[in-house]
């Protein structure tokens, strides 16, 4: 078998089976952009619960996990429903317990891309410039300091995050996981290559060709991916760069809904537990919807790499 | 003729033109990303935007929902990892102003957006640092925009998220941080600096019909006043036709 | 003045003029592909003198440059005429001092990596796992170790290295300074956010709008960029990822000319001294040179970034 | 009715053939360079060469003159930066096998590419590191293939470079290096490989034609054998078709 007839691609469905079990340590990555929220439902069809769940920015799809019952722990550094407020079902836990307590691990941004990247680069730490004369190294003792060696002082360090899985969402992979991504790049990369196992989801598949023709363009290799999943429109109701725009009606309808722990409880049913998967859940949105979100159109100005035979 | 204008209209046009002249300025959430947007089109015209979604040069062509909206990717200089917005630009010392809202301030300018309540069992749980923390360590200077009131502007922070002037003095370069610290801080009721000597912060001028009373009623301690303290200068027409039909038509800010 | 009518745009003379002075600390980086070698040999020209060379591959460029006396000490991490051999001007002057003695500080590539990443990260140390087993550390005294805080051992540390100027090829540029860059992307931007000057050579200069419409490909942002210069072919005879091939002849030459002092002088006397600048250089190459080192066409594929308004 | 070969040509397929079934290779200037390029042709069609200039899964059009050359870069899956390439594939443990080559080898397989004679005014001044020191600290295992010969294989280096197995035995894992260091060296004599207790280097296989004593002639120490010596198989017309028509049509590495 050659690299070109070699295919990683499963379902949804399969890929979660394989590769998310109970009591593992989770990151769905993706800055504002390329949320998974297709596999997030999907974990919570398939009744996962003990999970250590990792993202920079909890968002909607933890929120929507936590008030599932997925998760025993939350490591994070953003918790808000971001542009709209409060993510109120890990605020429910963390301030009263409902529907049960969840441990918390919380750091500042560069703090979280720190972690990923130090497990990614299987650094015992990562430096940064930051926490001093702030009260986060007090909440998390992981938070530590080393001196330097060069009589400049101490810096603040951050041990490796090495998750079990990552889960994250890029515009068009190859059948064998080539990944590329453009727009916000967030911390992508590095969670993949932190990450014990990778599944990749994307809204196109595309020739191996098409990968080759800008290496530069891919920031996820093979090598480390485990699964490729073609969803497309699955980080809806987040956006993907050039493919759709954020729906935010359900930002703000998670908003209000989650404020309430049956309407949590009926929002959940209606759109994770009342469908089949992904392709259900987008038969529920209205007809306009893709109309409404389109991105439009504007192209990067072409790259020649040259034929150097 | 003066035009008429809301007191979050007041605080977003003054906290735009506190950065006349400035070359790069670092987009926190909400206010902030009105502020600098409208600062772009009229103090600063050649201020570039950065996100911590790691855009650099953004030209947004609507009002951002968020720090990471499509909107400032498209038509950006450049896009590029977290890490390296983190590590090249902002650790690296390349942010001249740093603007921020915050949930909670002291008179030192340290902030704190974490927990209202203690940590473990909080009142109310907020946000958390984001990218608050380094940011607030390592730009050139912070500048503040949040409104008014006694449960923002307290005596003490239930948690130190993001270090300001620590306990005012030299504290704060003692500790060894690499940037300035906060430097402005702008209300809907008046303009705040940062003594030189104490780092504490004091009135630098009042907006227009407001009283020290008035400002006083919303701070948990007592307030200094600068030596020679000043009326701020209200909206121009221009500034609340840009802000009101372009930057904000909604009024999602500025009511 | 809007930033599209800003520029920065400059002369390679003038450029190297306001940017190089004697005993500056000096980064032209490149690995293999796009290496400056029109402004090193403008900085020849220009008769400048104890400087600190540094760079991973010092490659023909420092070889010359070193011939030219130049230099006082050379920071690198490997030494050889890539695919050809050794830098005989270099190890004539470690080996024999010849035409003086040179100073060295000696790195891996990762080690010289890291140094660039700290000292664009306003880091006191770079970690990363190498060092141990080797004398490097006994031959350099800079290359030391910390104490993981977390009680996982220890491991090597290269302090920053913050450069007077970097001098960077790229393949294009608005006049501005926000550069893009594709093929190999060596230490260029870590490079650049190092330094505390930066000149940006390109091959072409375009309009910030080529520049906006992917934004991802920028390395270089203005932010760090003091000059542009436009010197199409600047980096002959290394290359430019499709826009032509390395000009290996010239390697081949060099090996030769430079295992003889005299020969090495006669050489720099030809193709340095003996031209006023790039252009006179580019007028002595074989009129079909260019046809000969042609990159030929591999474009990359479309992407859409979409218009969100 | 077997082919006639070169010594070089015996060492490149012989090389080449170590790489059976493997699935990423880090490849080295020179030598490894042919012969990973020979593999993926041959013995490990789903072979990835990784390149320390950053590029994964290269398919050169042509014999690359170096690392660097443009042809590795067109057409492959993925180009990185050097702090990725260095920090995310090799010293995130990715590489399988690093191919490497060397000027002075030692019986534990340490690697000098630095001096011969003082640092500080050698007799003769090699090129030095380059990725070479954290290659043999991070890749899971290392492959060398060098020429036999007595100015190269040597009882005591002049400077350790690269650590190979260091004293032997379990020095290399005790100081917590966390690749498996060198497993086999191929030379245009014999197949060496180190004895998993005591680390020293021991030969495997002779190359067709080849004595004992030829062999230990050109080798520094008194070599030892491992258990069952046997004859390294030669080259096939097929993988030297490939090599003299393909991949070094002017022979340059192999005459």
């Amino acid at each position: 078998m050659t690299n070109d007839e070699m295919t990683k691609v499963m379902g949804m469905k399969e890929a979660m089976a394989a590769y998310v079990h109970d009591g593992d340590t989770v990151a769905i990555e993706g800055f504002t952009a390329c949320i998974c929220f297709a596999a997030a439902h999907e974990i919570m069809r398939q009744g996962r619960c003990d999970l250590t769940l990792c993202r920079m920015t909890p968002d909607l799809i933890y929120d929507q996990m936590v008030a599932a019952g997925c998760a025993r722990k939350l490591v994070f550094s953003y918790l808000g429903n971001p542009g709209v407020g409060s993510l109120h079902a890990i605020r429910r836990a963390v301030e009263k317990g409902i529907p049960a307590p969840l441990e918390i691990e919380e750091y500042s941004h560069f703090g979280m891309v720190g972690r990923y990247t130090a497990g990614a680069y299987r650094l015992p730490f990562f430096p940064l410039r930051s926490y001093a004369g702030s009260d986060l190294p007090q909440a998390n003792p992981r938070i530590r300091s080393v001196e330097s060696p060069y009589g400049d002082g101490s810096i603040a360090v951050v041990p490796p995050l090495n998750p079990d899985v990552a889960i994250l969402h890029a515009q068009r992979a190859d059948r064998n996981g080539n990944a590329q991504l453009w727009g916000l790049l967030g911390v992508q990369k590095e969670a993949a290559f932190a990450a014990r196992h990778v599944v990749v989801v994307v809204e196109e598949i595309v020739d191996e060709a098409v990968i080759r023709s800008d290496p530069n363009r891919t920031a996820i290799p093979s090598l480390v991916v485990d699964a490729v999943v073609h969803e497309p429109h699955g980080a809806h109701p987040s956006y993907v760069q050039g493919y759709y725009d954020r729906d935010n009606d359900f930002y703000l309808a998670w908003d209000e809904a989650s404020r309430d722990e049956a309407q949590t409880r009926a929002w959940l049913d209606e759109w994770v537990y009342g469908v089949a998967d992904r392709a259900s859940y987008l038969e529920k949105l209205p007809p306009d919807a893709w109309k409404r979100l389109a991105a439009g159109e504007a192209w990067a100005e072409g790259v020649n790499y040259g034929r150097y035979v | 003729m003066a035009a008429t204008y809301s007191a979050s209209e007041m605080m977003i046009v003054t906290a735009a033109r506190a950065l006349a002249g400035v070359r790069t300025v670092f987009v926190g959430v909400g206010l902030p990303n009105v502020a600098c947007n409208l600062a772009r089109r009229t103090v600063a015209p050649d201020l570039e935007l950065i996100y911590e979604s790691g855009v650099y040069g953004a030209r947004p062509a609507r009002l951002p929902l968020s720090i990471g909206d499509p909107t400032l990717v498209s038509g950006a200089l450049s896009v590029c990892s977290m890490v390296d917005l983190f590590g090249l630009y902002l650790q690296g010392g390349r942010i001249e102003v740093a603007f921020l809202g915050g949930a909670q301030i002291d008179r030192f300018g340290n902030m704190n957006t974490t927990v209202i309540g203690g940590y473990d069992r909080p009142k109310v749980r907020l946000p958390g640092s984001g990218g608050a923390c380094e940011i607030a360590t390592n730009a050139q200077q912070v500048f503040i925009v949040m409104r008014l009131g006694r449960r923002s502007f307290v005596e003490r922070l239930d948690f130190v998220t993001s270090p300001g002037h620590l306990g005012g003095g030299a504290e704060r370069a003692a500790l060894g941080l690499p940037g300035g610290g906060p430097q402005v801080v702008v209300t809907d009721k008046c303009v705040m600096g940062f003594d030189p000597a104490s780092r504490e912060m004091t009135v630098v001028s009042l907006h227009p019909g407001v009283t020290w009373e008035a400002v006083q009623a919303e701070v948990g301690w007592d307030l200094r006043a600068a030596a020679d303290v000043q009326e701020t200068p209200p909206p121009g027409t221009d500034e609340l036709r840009l802000l009101r039909e372009e930057l904000d038509p909604g009024g999602m800010y500025t009511q």
